[in-house]
């Protein structure tokens, strides 16, 4: 039946997660990586009037370099054509490790409007950029002060480009997403670079405020685009026209103004669905198997070492006519490892009163200690022993760690006890605690979920409940239908799901890495993508 | 011989806490330079750190108390000089109330300046405190770093930051005045706003809560400074590129030192840590040996599967 | 030696608390009870100026009203007619107040509503932050391909360059490339197959738990070698303090 | 009245979040905010409450003069003397100015104690290794085989026992391979583990079926 059911289940999870696949939408995208991302600006400081020319240098350029063919520049009057070819640079301009390559055209007239276009004959095909113009030289009023360096790229600012504004997707509103392709002064790392300054306004024809600014950089490497979000006093539903400006020792270059767009709040978070999904079964499961089990239906759960060795510890006690020590850990009641340990608690006590040896349990909690008094009795109780019981068993010693941690010790050493457990929520004096009944020659059953302190018990502990085993055996004990339904649920909702999607996903994967597929296993890990 | 070696079991651990005491201590007197090989995981935190632009503004979350004093303050002081150096702006929180304080110290340790008074533009006069000096460089107090305080609430501290920053933490802690007064504020609505946070952690709330938050919600990168003991927990963390770098322990405080250049601390205690561990192992084997040399004797019965 | 008072106080509590390691006694009591003591009362202090005043006397506007504060706050906005939902900080400040009712037994049990409030939110919010990056993220690097493909054809290119500086590929990278995601995989697997309670431990099932154990031993040695790495690290720490900044040994 | 509005409240505060995190329209968001901010107060008056009720105790045992009342005594006098120099006498809000006499306190005397408390540890870890951590198993010895190579390799140490070997190949490569491979491994099959763990604990209390919280009755 349980495999029917998480058969069953696989199943049903699969197929959203498939249908969900087709659906999936591409994040926000919008910024192509176009050859070339061709860019002219009049050059600053240029007094004779020139244009210079900045693109993004081919895929190979900078790997093989030196074989890389020329970049030709083609120049027109009207941006139908005909373009013919003024110049050709190599990948050496300005610097080979620039990720942007850069001409200047000086054979210009001031005034009039021109058109350039990038090509480049690689491997018997011609890559064509895309058109940029009109643009017009402007001569200068005066040159620059300083020598004009080798590195063009070092003397003048470039506009960020292809800046483009949208709502920002999955938000309750009050922003508007900014992205852009940066400013080729920006790629080349100038160290004059000073950022960028984001200018607003409610109008296309303006006027713009500055709304905020942001470092120099990319976001995405592989697009070379910043992204930005202007969160400032948007209001939802209005439109918003932005443009950006590249800042560089003191120039400006704007790009073009973009917009508009409007902020809007979303009803769901479109990126979450997986998680809904999933999330959505394990809950399902959880309170399924909650309630099979409040309806009375047995639950398999597997033998748990460490609580078979209980039995044995107790009569170990009993022959040696020494007394067993139960520490329920440091913590108080809402902590739900002290619970379980106290479950674990009940098991004990009711073995001690059959065998009728001496149980101790030294609490740090006075509600612990309440609490611990309830179930040693009940479970006296239920062993026909009432007589046997009395308040002394479970007793206060403080509620300082140290403090505590010390009495035990102290106790353990005077009264040499046969078996120690120690369940429940464990801090740093795990081992103080451990080392001392070790000391004794104590049998030691422990068992905690405190990660930093379970190899300290495991090293020093003959036997040990790691982490989710000290749940599954108060569960175990207890017959709960609140926990073992949880425990079933989990398992079946959760641990058989991920077992099942990781083995499906990476046999996937794998045929995808192997037939050097990159869409596959690109496929597989945006599906889980966490949002 | 198995005398020697029950005595050898039963020996006052007293003797213990003086071998001890003694194998930490003699190394701090000698200054030895031990070869420091960096990991993957602090050259990623360092890597990560060198892709900032300039000017970014760096979160830096002190979740820790002076119980991990030794391991975090000097990664806090290497990374706050190298902040300095390479014109990052770092805003200061703690989302333990020590860790503001700690912070306080780390920037006053590393301070070059005396709390001297400075020149600058020729007539200018400052005092220390405002102005970190650290070799040419400089950083201002409201400019270039700020202490926000503490905050109590766990992750719902940084849950909140994620909508809103400045409803978080409205006001700094030198002057008590509210934050948006300050430039370094300018442009900080929400944590998503911040191009890095780091976070130096010792325990709950730290390194996992950033990790849910700032990373899986709103996608602010997140470098983690760990005790020791939490490092090995942040590992699966940085297998799935949610977090970006950790230096565990003062092991990685020592590789964290070499990279920024700036050795100190952490690089001078790796003697006395290496002794440390070579200790404990010793203690471990000789430990087991008593014990199986003596055991056939004893009714203990330890050896089970 | 130091000649400044604070230095000599910090190094007596240091010895004090030491002084346990020899017994139990009176100067290490005296220590840790000034520690208590000390400790509560900086949370105190550190919660009235960080959430106290800024959480309630700025956000409700009540500084302001008294000229401490230069920002207006919910009150303020309220009776100019502008929504702020700060305002509802007063019922939280009554929650508050109701936990503070604990300390007498009698009407102790107010004190669950505002602890429902905190109980509910760590339940809310962590039922889907865990999900997320413990249980999604995860999942999400576990179905990666049994092999690192990328890191296989870089491995060449490395040995390239270490052959040159006249050494081998280091351990490393031969294992990121080959066995790296394999271990990944199967040992997160086998980890959750040990975790598995439904099913008994038998045949292959019982063998990969097993194998599952013994990588949550690993793990445990891990965990054991840092956590020793830290415990000492902050004796050194400390030894450091006394060696130098107190008695001045060592600069 | 004792259990329904507790019940109640958990339920709200508990989906709200729950239901923030798949829609953000609002008015889901302005009551995540005002609940997160519930939050931040009641933890501070309830780290209050930890303050008040330890003096409540510490003035008991003065009162019924308790074996430990001297104790108890410096433990109230060290309380007050941090709040009301921390409350009235550092400076308002710059109370945790460079300085300051709360500042002065916490260097000189609560971080120190609170640094030995921690080192202690130190020496316990140095003594349960001498007396408690036995291979006493195959497991526990694959644990300490683990936590040697990772002491070892975390160290120079290791590097210097096998310096025999080819570089690249010593004890530091290998607990980097342990670490970044076979730990994350075991830990994320234990992160995996307590997500779940988590989830179920949180829908039994969201939904009312866990009321340990609320204590008995």
């Amino acid at each position: 039946m349980g495999k029917k059911v998480a058969l069953g289940i696989c199943i049903i999870i699969i197929l959203p997660l498939l249908i969900w696949l087709v659906y999936l939408k591409p994040g926000p995208s919008s910024v192509s990586y176009p050859p070339y991302d061709l860019t002219a600006i009049s050059t600053p400081f240029d007094t004779a009037g020139s244009v210079t020319l900045n693109w993004f240098c081919l895929e190979g350029d900078n790997d093989s370099a030196a074989t890389f063919p020329n970049y030709n520049i083609l120049r027109s009057q009207a941006p139908e054509g005909p373009f013919e070819g003024i110049g050709s640079v190599g990948f050496e301009y300005p610097r080979a490790t620039d990720i942007s390559r850069q001409y200047r055209d000086t054979a210009v007239v001031a005034g009039f409007s021109y058109y350039y276009k990038i090509s480049c004959d690689l491997q018997g095909e011609t890559i064509e950029s895309n058109i940029f113009g009109p643009i017009s030289p402007v001569m200068a009023a005066e040159a620059a002060k300083v020598e004009v360096p080798v590195d063009k790229s070092d003397i003048m600012v470039f506009p960020p480009t292809q800046l483009r504004v949208f709502d920002t997707p999955n938000d309750a509103g009050g922003s508007i997403t900014l992205e852009w392709k940066v400013s080729a002064s920006d790629a080349a790392k100038s160290l004059l670079f000073n950022g960028y300054d984001i200018y607003r306004s409610t109008s296309a024809e303006g006027p713009f405020e500055k709304v905020g600014e942001t470092t120099g950089g990319v976001s995405d490497v592989d697009r070379q685009v910043k992204t930005l979000r202007d969160g400032k006093d948007i209001i939802n539903g209005q439109e918003y026209y932005y443009y950006v400006a590249a800042k560089w020792d003191g120039q400006e270059a704007n790009s073009e103004i973009a917009g508009p767009a409007v902020s809007r709040q979303q009803w769901f978070h479109t990126g979450r669905g997986v998680s809904l999904v999933l999330l959505g079964i394990l809950i399902g499961s959880i309170l399924y198997f909650i309630n099979r089990a409040k309806a009375g239906k047995e639950l398999f759960i597997r033998k748990i070492a460490g609580l078979e060795a209980v039995d044995e510890a107790v009569g170990r006690a009993t022959e040696m006519g020494r007394a067993i020590f139960y520490v329920p850990g440091i913590q108080d009641m809402n902590n739900m490892q002290t619970i379980a340990g106290l479950t674990i608690l009940g098991r004990v006590a009711k073995l001690t009163a059959e065998y009728e040896t001496k149980l101790e349990v030294p609490v740090s909690r006075s509600l612990v200690m309440v609490a611990a008094r309830e179930i040693v009795k009940e479970a006296y109780l239920n062993a026909g022993r009432p007589d046997y019981y009395n308040d002394d068993i479970v007793y206060y010693l403080t509620d300082d760690q140290f403090g505590y941690a010390a009495g035990v010790d102290g106790l353990v050493i005077r009264k040499k006890p046969a078996t120690v457990f120690y369940q429940g929520a464990f801090f740093a004096e795990s081992l103080i605690l451990a080392e001392t009944g070790n000391s004794i020659g104590a049998i030691q059953i422990a068992g905690t979920a405190m990660p930093a302190q379970l190899p300290f018990f495991v090293a020093a502990c003959d036997y040990t409940l790691i982490g989710e085993e000290l749940f599954a055996a108060s569960a175990y004990l207890s017959r709960e239908p609140k926990l073992l339904g949880s425990l079933k649920g989990q398992d079946l909702g959760g641990k058989l799901i991920f077992l099942s999607l990781a083995l499906i996903f990476v046999i996937i994967a794998t045929i995808g890495a192997f037939s050097q597929n990159a869409v596959i296993s690109d496929t597989i890990q945006r599906m889980f993508n966490v949002n | 011989m198995d005398k020697f070696w029950e005595r050898l079991l039963t020996i006052d651990r007293r003797v213990i806490f003086v071998v001890i005491f003694l194998a930490l201590s003699v190394p701090i007197f000698l200054q030895i330079g031990l070869p420091i090989p960096v990991t993957r995981e602090v050259q990623v935190l360092y890597d990560s750190l060198e892709d900032l632009p300039r000017d970014s503004k760096i979160l830096v979350s002190c979740d820790f108390d002076p119980g991990s004093e030794p391991e975090l303050q000097p990664m806090a002081e290497a990374a706050f000089k190298y902040f300095v150096e390479n014109d990052l702006r770092f805003i200061v929180i703690g989302l333990w109330p020590q860790g503001p304080i700690q912070g306080n110290r780390a920037i006053e340790d590393i301070d070059e300046s005396d709390d001297e008074y400075i020149v600058k533009d020729g007539d200018t006069l400052y005092f220390g405190a405002d102005l970190v000096v650290v070799g040419n460089d400089t950083a201002w107090y409201g400019i270039d770093f700020i202490n926000l305080g503490f905050q109590v609430g766990q992750e719902l501290v940084i849950q909140r930051m994620g909508t809103s920053f400045e409803a978080t933490f409205p006001s700094d802690r030198r002057f008590g005045r509210p934050q948006k007064e300050f430039p370094i504020m300018d442009g900080i609505y929400r944590l998503a706003d911040f191009d890095f946070v780091f976070n130096l952690s010792a325990g709950y709330p730290g390194t996992v809560e950033w990790v849910q938050f700032a990373v899986d919600r709103f996608h602010v990168p997140v470098g983690a400074a760990n005790t020791a003991v939490q490092a090995p927990l942040a590992y699966p963390y940085l297998d799935t590129g949610q977090l970006s770098g950790i230096l565990g322990g003062m092991k990685g405080g020592a590789e964290f030192e070499k990279l920024v250049g700036h050795q100190a601390r952490a690089t001078m205690f790796m003697t006395s840590q290496t002794m440390a561990h070579i200790f404990v192992m010793l203690f471990i084997i000789v430990g087991n040996i008593a014990f199986f040399a003596t055991m056939k004797k004893s009714d203990r019965r330890g050896i089970r599967e | 030696m130091s000649s400044e008072f604070g230095i000599w106080l910090a190094a007596f509590f240091t010895i004090g608390i030491a002084s346990f390691l020899y017994k139990d006694n009176p100067l290490y009591k005296f220590c840790e009870s000034v520690f208590v003591g000390i400790s509560a009362g900086y949370w105190a202090v550190a919660l009235f100026w960080e959430n106290l005043i800024t959480k309630m006397f700025d956000g409700l506007g009540i500084s302001y009203s008294l000229g401490l504060w230069p920002e207006k706050g919910a009150l303020q906005d309220i009776f100019s007619g502008v929504w702020n939902w700060n305002i509802l900080h007063v019922l939280a400040a009554i929650l508050g107040i109701m936990m503070l009712m604990r300390l007498f037994p009698k009407i102790g049990w107010i004190a669950r509503w505002p602890l429902s409030v905190i109980v509910g939110s760590t339940a809310g919010l962590w039922m889907i932050t865990y999900f997320q990056s413990n249980f999604l993220s995860q999942l999400q690097k576990t179905v990666i391909p049994l092999f690192d493909i990328g890191r296989i054809n870089e491995l060449s290119e490395i040995g390239a360059v270490m052959a040159e500086q006249g050494r081998s590929i280091p351990l490393d990278n031969y294992f990121a490339a080959y066995l790296g995601n394999l271990v990944l995989i199967f040992g997160t697997l086998a980890g959750l197959v040990y975790f598995y309670f439904s099913k008994e431990h038998k045949g292959i099932f019982g063998r990969t738990a097993k194998v599952g154990i013994y990588f949550l031993m690993i793990t445990f040695g891990a965990s054991f070698g840092y956590t020793v790495m830290s415990r000492m690290s902050l004796l050194i720490g400390r030894l450091y303090f006394l060696f130098s900044t107190w008695l001045g040994f060592v600069n | 009245m004792r259990r329904e509005i507790p019940l109640i409240l958990t339920g709200i505060v508990g989906i709200t979040f729950f239901v923030q995190f798949f829609v953000p329209h609002s008015p889901m968001r302005e009551l995540s905010e005002t609940f997160s901010d519930w939050y931040s107060i009641i933890s501070a008056f309830a780290i209050w409450l930890g303050g008040l009720n330890l003096m409540k105790i510490s003035f008991e045992k003065v009162y019924k003069k308790d074996k430990d009342w001297f104790f108890a005594v410096t433990t109230i006098v060290s309380f007050f003397l941090i709040l009301i120099v921390g409350l009235f006498f550092s400076g308002g809000r710059q109370y945790l100015e460079q300085g300051s006499g709360y500042d002065w306190l916490y260097r000189n005397i609560y971080s120190p104690l609170s640094a030995t408390m921690f080192a202690l540890l130190a020496f316990f870890v140095a003594s349960a290794s001498y007396r408690a951590f036995r291979a006493r198993n195959a497991q526990a010895t694959v644990l300490l085989l683990a936590a040697f190579i990772v002491m070892a390799g975390r160290t120079p140490f290791g590097d210097w026992i096998t310096v025999f070997l080819p570089e690249g190949w010593r004890l530091s490569n290998l607990s980097n391979v342990i670490m970044n491979y076979f730990n994350v491994a075991g830990q994320r099959a234990i992160m995996i583990g307590i997500a779940l763990g988590i989830v179920s604990t949180s829908l039994r209390i969201i939904l009312g079926i866990e009321r340990s919280h609320l204590g008995g009755e």
